[in-house]
């Protein structure tokens, strides 16, 4: 197909195309959360005591170790296209490699938070939070699991545009002339990070 | 507009005379814009005008045309505000009625506990109705008063209100799509005088019981079942609808759901009763949870043995 | 095309500073809604997150760099969530 | 065969790829094969929801049951809905003049990510195929309307997972769309294509790809919160568990306002176009139009909250969008003065493409005027959720956009088939659908205006007159739609080879052959400063 195409069409390869392309692409990805946003919001101001109640319940030092390691792979894959651009493309792919181990920690803090809460019987729908709660108390935790669900999702998808990066480096279809795809990695993972400095105060801090 | 009548309410006069400066406004501009544009085309038609002049634009007209009709349709703003205005002040005389919306039928609660499925009215007394919705969005809407509210459930402080200024009978319909039976979802506003009024609602009592003396229980049954509207969803020929039908249900076996465990249950006074009451606690196979809601409160248990003695006829 | 490509190679120590500067605004934020702030935890939390996503847009996300339509688009984009929420608010602010 | 270019020696409708047959139309990458992809795979799903509407027609006849049970009417209207929202005008103009045209309009070899654009039509696609699922398989079709307003869409117990998923996927497919074009407009402008000489096409095109950007994401998440409280019962819209049906529908508007200004922005561009090419003059107010456009695309984005006056909002958010509701009908007021001005002083040249433009005028007028009766709140407390609401949309969405549809379709069939329609069929057609059009939709004004209301399978009888002379409309429009589309479909084939610019356009697409080569262009174009897309001399 590859061969094709560029017979058919020539190389349309640039750089700013792509990158805002990315951006653009980003922007869905903010309302996407952003209509999120708008519901959290409505839901505190309409139900306060009960997310504060809330809030209290989940686990703060999670929260912030999460917050403190996914900014680091956020540094971690910024670096990576100033050593592309410098040249280093071992440089670079290992910071891809350590952000992409970071994602992971993140995934896996994730999966313990979240199993605390499924073990004291909360989860969407169950029955302990239909019995025990208030209606702003399930509504806060209904929040909760689709916003840092759908943020999950978001991390998952950003690790496997790593894997391409990370092969894309390797075999040479990204370099120093073609940095594109690494910028546009780069890009997603900080919306992802952008996204979850909301999500933090937003659900461990305030109370 | 709904023309047959037009004082019905209080509000006919500033929602008509909206629709009227709005729509004669839209007709000038409508039938202005068509007849320029017609004459235009035959005018300048490559026949008799093979030379087009260039022009590409004036900024002048493009001023007035942007400023006339802004302040146009600040005038529709501000009558379309005028005759809605009013609609959310209800005065403090108001007479309350409490509406109870639910799949697919109105019914309307008054002071004394008296229950219609018609709108009984005095005219000329300003009335509030406290909007409730059992299941799903309902929408009163009554056209010859102009007026139309959404019935959300769990809304607090959904309410509607207008003065009935003339004696009839009106349609009122459910506006919001409410599901199988939407467009059944009517009744009627019936406008009486003030003392034909007071002789309805105290009258109460006496209609109830002579009803209930003379009747079997099975056809009380019957009775109650048709004025809350339990037909809706459930047949006698054996169809089914939302769900299932009451032919031959009298001591059939069933399967259904209770919690997450199925099991087949025999139909007795209890399990009709408990059918009633918490429908949700049995599913029945092949049916959707959540549509039918409780009528406890609504059905008193003399009422619901009523409804058994029927349902046992229901061969 | 070609010779606008090369021209900002981010230093590495910028971005070490970025982060350190924003652990720091997550320690505080941590902090400072532990305190009793009453109505103010929210406006505060909020407040550090605004600067923190700031920080990571203008320089994890390169925008500092990058040309003026880029940032003006993403000023819009921001401005116009903003405005959407604010009208829903003028519904449920206002309700009885 | 057809008219041959220079490039490869064949043009984009009979090239030869890696792929040939079908296989080379739905793995191909050229903007214009895409555009055709939509054309087919649009005009397939437009048929179906025709039938669709015809049947809803023929049971509202009389009162009673006409033809189907409840249920059925329940779904019909809500695939009717679904399929001609999301299937057909939203992507309708974009995706199939926006691709074939917008490339050659600008000077570029094609979109900015021709694989990507593929993959939009491919989503697309998969997206009609999941809301089919919904009709086909499970329990029955969905009955919501096409607002799958909550909580009855999680009470139903219809098939309704697919057709949200379907619904996800096919904004997907319009997001994609919608980033490409902007990319496109962005980069890929030919030398000396400045900003302010861009048709005005492509000016619409780009204002609707911003709408399309950010406002399909909110439905989309939306759509998902619908699903997720149908499979794990989150509570979020469900009043029983706090949630609030109101915000359902404010998030459901804030994108299905905006989509409204996708579905007629391109078509006014589409218009825009045809008007200065028939009155052989230069449009007027080229730059008025362009801020109009933007305003549209902006303002309409702040006005959500009209479908709702009767949902229960606070008074000032009704003050508000009521008002705001009213200034955005300021720059579509402003376009169809700049229309008719246009045709001052022209030599008009009264074509078929022509004849649709000013009939699109006339019904957009009753269709614009109609929404200024609706956005006004006293008179909307009467006629919301009437039929007066559903024949305001079939006038602007239908007269609107199908109207600039089957404009545009007349007017770049010459360029896009290299081939010309016979025009006095077409003529024919056209004031056959016309006159059905206006018998169809114009008894619904008063039906609404009298109170029945919208959704309903069955009426009072004094409701029946109206709804007589309705269904006999949709008679009429029906045969004016065959003939229409028996001409097209014949003359694609074998009319007779057109000329590459049989209208006198300035429009770039007109500068090359007829259809067009491959690659558009054989030397890329320059502009030069005394150039312009309406530069008639
Ligand atoms: C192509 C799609 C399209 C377009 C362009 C519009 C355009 C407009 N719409 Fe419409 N609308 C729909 C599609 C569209 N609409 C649909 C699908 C629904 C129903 C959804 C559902 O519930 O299922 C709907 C419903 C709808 C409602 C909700 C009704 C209700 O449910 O109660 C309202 C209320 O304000 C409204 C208003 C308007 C207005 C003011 C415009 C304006 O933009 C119109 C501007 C145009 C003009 C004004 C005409 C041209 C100008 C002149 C002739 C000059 C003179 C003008 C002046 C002096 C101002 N529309
Ligand atoms: C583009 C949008 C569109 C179009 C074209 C139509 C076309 C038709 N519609 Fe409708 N309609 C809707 C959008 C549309 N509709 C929507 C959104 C609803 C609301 C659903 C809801 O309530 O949830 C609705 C609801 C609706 C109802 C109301 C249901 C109710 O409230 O009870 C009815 C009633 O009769 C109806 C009838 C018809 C008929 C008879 C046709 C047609 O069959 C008329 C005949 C048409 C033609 C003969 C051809 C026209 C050709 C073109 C426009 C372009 C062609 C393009 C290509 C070939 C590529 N439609
Ligand atoms: C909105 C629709 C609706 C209305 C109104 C309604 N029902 Fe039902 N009913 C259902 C559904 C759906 C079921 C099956 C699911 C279940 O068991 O809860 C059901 C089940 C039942 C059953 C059990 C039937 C069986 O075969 O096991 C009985 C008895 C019953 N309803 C009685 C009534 C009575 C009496 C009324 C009126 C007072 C009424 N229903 C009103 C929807 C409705
Ligand atoms: Cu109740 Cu419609
Ligand atoms: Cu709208």
């Amino acid at each position: 197909m590859e061969h094709a195409h560029h017979v058919e069409h020539p190389d349309m390869y640039d750089e700013e195309s792509s990158k805002i392309g990315m951006w653009l692409f980003i922007f869905t990805e903010l309302l996407l959360f952003g209509g999120l946003f708008i519901v959290y919001s409505i839901y505190r101001y309409l139900n306060p005591e009960a997310f504060h109640l809330a809030g209290e319940e989940l686990n703060r030092t999670i929260g912030t170790i999460n917050t403190v390691i996914l900014l680091i792979s956020s540094m971690t894959i910024a670096m990576s296209t100033t050593a592309l651009r410098k040249g280093h493309k071992k440089v670079a792919i290992a910071l891809v490699v350590v952000s992409f181990v970071i994602g992971f920690a993140f995934l896996v803090n994730k999966y313990f938070e979240w199993g605390v809460k499924f073990s004291h019987g909360i989860w969407p729908g169950s029955e302990q939070m239909l019995a025990e709660m208030s209606q702003g108390e399930i509504l806060f935790f209904g929040l909760y699991f689709v916003m840092t669900g759908l943020h999950a999702l978001h991390i998952i998808i950003g690790m496997i545009i790593m894997l391409f990066t990370i092969r894309g480096l390797a075999i040479g279809k990204v370099t120093i002339k073609r940095p594109s795809m690494l910028d546009n990695c780069g890009l997603y993972w900080h919306l992802v990070d952008l996204i979850w400095i909301f999500l933090f105060p937003l659900f461990y801090l305030i109370h | 507009m709904y023309n047959e009548v037009n004082n019905a309410s209080n509000f006919v006069q500033g929602v008509d005379k909206a629709f009227l400066i709005t729509i004669g406004i839209s007709f000038l501009f409508l039938i202005g814009l068509t007849v320029v544009m017609l004459v235009f085309v035959y005018k300048y038609n490559k026949k008799r005008h093979p030379k087009a002049t260039q022009i590409e634009g004036s900024t002048r007209l493009e001023i007035i045309w942007t400023v006339i009709p802004f302040l146009i349709t600040m005038f529709m703003f501000y009558y379309g505000w005028a005759g809605w205005h009013p609609m959310h002040k209800p005065p403090k005389d108001a007479m309350e009625i409490t509406v109870y919306g639910r799949m697919w039928n109105f019914s309307f609660e008054y002071d004394n506990g008296r229950r219609t499925d018609t709108l009984f009215l005095p005219v000329n007394q300003p009335v509030k109705l406290n909007l409730v919705a059992m299941d799903v969005i309902h929408s009163l809407y009554i056209p010859a008063f102009r007026v139309k509210q959404d019935m959300v459930p769990g809304k607090k402080d959904n309410f509607m209100w207008f003065e009935p200024q003339r004696e009839g009978t009106y349609e009122l319909f459910c506006a919001e799509y409410c599901g199988l039976q939407h467009s059944y979802m009517y009744t009627y506003v019936e406008v009486m005088k003030d003392s034909a009024f007071q002789a309805w609602i105290t009258d109460t009592a006496s209609v109830a019981a002579s009803v209930a003396t003379v009747e079997s229980p099975a056809a009380t049954g019957k009775r109650i079942m048709q004025n809350i509207g339990c037909f809706a969803c459930h047949t006698l020929d054996g169809t089914k609808l939302v769900g299932p039908s009451f032919k031959g249900i009298w001591e059939e076996t069933q399967t259904v759901t209770t919690g997450k465990e199925k099991r087949q249950v025999k139909i007795d006074e209890e399990y009709i009763k408990r059918s009633i009451y918490d429908p949700n606690a049995d599913i029945v196979d092949g049916f959707q949870k959540g549509l039918m809601l409780s009528y406890e409160g609504q059905l008193s248990d003399e009422d619901v043995n009523h409804i058994i003695e029927y349902l046992k006829t229901v061969k | 095309m070609s010779e606008e490509k090369h021209q900002h190679v981010v230093p590495y120590r910028v971005y070490v500073i970025i982060l350190i500067a924003l652990l720091i605004l997550t320690f505080s934020s941590v902090g400072i809604t532990s305190i009793e702030l009453g109505e103010y935890t929210v406006a505060a939390a909020l407040i550090f997150a605004v600067i923190k996503s700031f920080l990571v847009l203008t320089y994890f996300m390169h925008l500092k760099y990058d040309k003026l339509y880029i940032r003006v688009m993403v000023g819009f984009v921001f401005a116009l969530f903003l405005v959407v929420i604010i009208i829903t608010f003028l519904d449920y602010l206002f309700r009885t | 065969m057809q008219t041959t270019s220079a490039v490869n020696g064949a043009n984009y409708l009979t090239y030869q790829g890696k792929y040939k047959g079908l296989l080379g139309w739905i793995f191909s990458t050229d903007h214009k094969r895409i555009g055709l992809l939509y054309l087919y795979s649009i005009a397939t799903m437009f048929t179906t929801g025709v039938l669709l509407g015809l049947a809803m027609k023929f049971e509202l006849l009389a009162p009673g049951k006409t033809i189907m049970e409840a249920q059925t009417y329940n779904a019909t209207f809500t695939v009717h809905g679904v399929i001609m929202i999301f299937m057909v005008v939203i992507p309708g103009l974009p995706a199939v003049f926006g691709n074939i045209l917008m490339p050659i309009m600008i000077g570029a070899k094609d979109v900015a990510f021709p694989k990507l654009n593929l993959l939009s039509w491919w989503l697309y696609v998969l997206g009609v195929m999941l809301v089919l699922a919904a009709l086909l398989f499970g329990n029955g079709s969905p009955d919501t309307g096409w607002t799958f307003y909550a909580p009855y869409s999680f009470k139903t117990g219809t098939n309704m997972l697919p057709a949200i998923f379907g619904a996800f996927v096919l904004g997907f497919s319009s997001i994609l769309t919608g980033l490409n074009f902007l990319v496109t407009i962005h980069r890929l402008r030919c030398p000396g294509m400045k900003w302010t000489k861009l048709p005005l096409f492509v000016w619409t095109l780009y204002g609707t790809a911003w709408i399309q950007l950010l406002a399909t994401p909110v439905v989309g998440i939306t759509l998902v919160l619908v699903a997720l409280e149908r499979i794990f019962g989150v509570g979020i819209f469900d009043p029983a568990l706090g949630g609030d049906p109101i915000l359902y529908q404010h998030l459901f508007w804030i994108y299905s306002h905006p989509a409204v200004y996708i579905m007629i922005l391109p078509a006014m561009g589409a218009i825009s176009e045809i008007i200065p090419t028939f009155s052989q003059k230069h449009i007027f107010g080229y730059k008025a139009i362009i801020a109009s456009t933007m305003a549209i695309a902006f303002v309409g984005y702040l006005v959500w909250g009209h479908h709702m006056y009767t949902a229960g909002m606070s008074g000032p958010a009704q003050y508000y969008f009521s008002l705001l509701t009213f200034i955005v009908a300021i720059p579509s007021a402003i376009k169809v003065f700049n229309w008719i001005s246009t045709m001052y002083k022209g030599s008009i040249n009264v074509q078929t493409p022509f004849y649709w433009a000013i009939s699109f005028i006339f019904v957009f007028m009753i269709g614009g005027l109609s929404g200024l009766v609706l956005g006004s709140l006293a008179t909307d407390v009467h006629v919301h959720d009437t039929a007066f609401v559903v024949a305001h949309f079939h006038y602007i969405v239908f007269g609107g956009t199908g109207f600039a549809f089957f404009a545009a379709l007349h007017y770049w069939f010459p360029k896009i088939f290299g081939r010309m329609y016979d025009k006095a069929w077409a003529n024919t057609g056209w004031l056959v659908f016309f006159i059905g059009f206006l018998a169809l939709y114009t008894p619904m004004f008063y039906l609404g205006l009298m109170g029945m209301p919208r959704r309903y399978y069955d009426y009072l009888e004094e409701f029946h007159s109206g709804n007589i002379l309705s269904t006999f409309g949709s008679w009429v429009m029906v045969t004016g739609f065959v003939i229409i589309i028996v001409n097209l479909i014949r003359s694609a084939r074998k009319g007779a080879p057109a000329e590459a610019n049989p209208w006198h356009g300035k429009t770039l697409e007109w500068t090359i052959p007829s259809p067009p080569p491959v690659l558009n262009f054989e030397t890329e174009p320059v502009i030069g400063e005394n150039d312009g897309p309406y530069n008639y001399e």
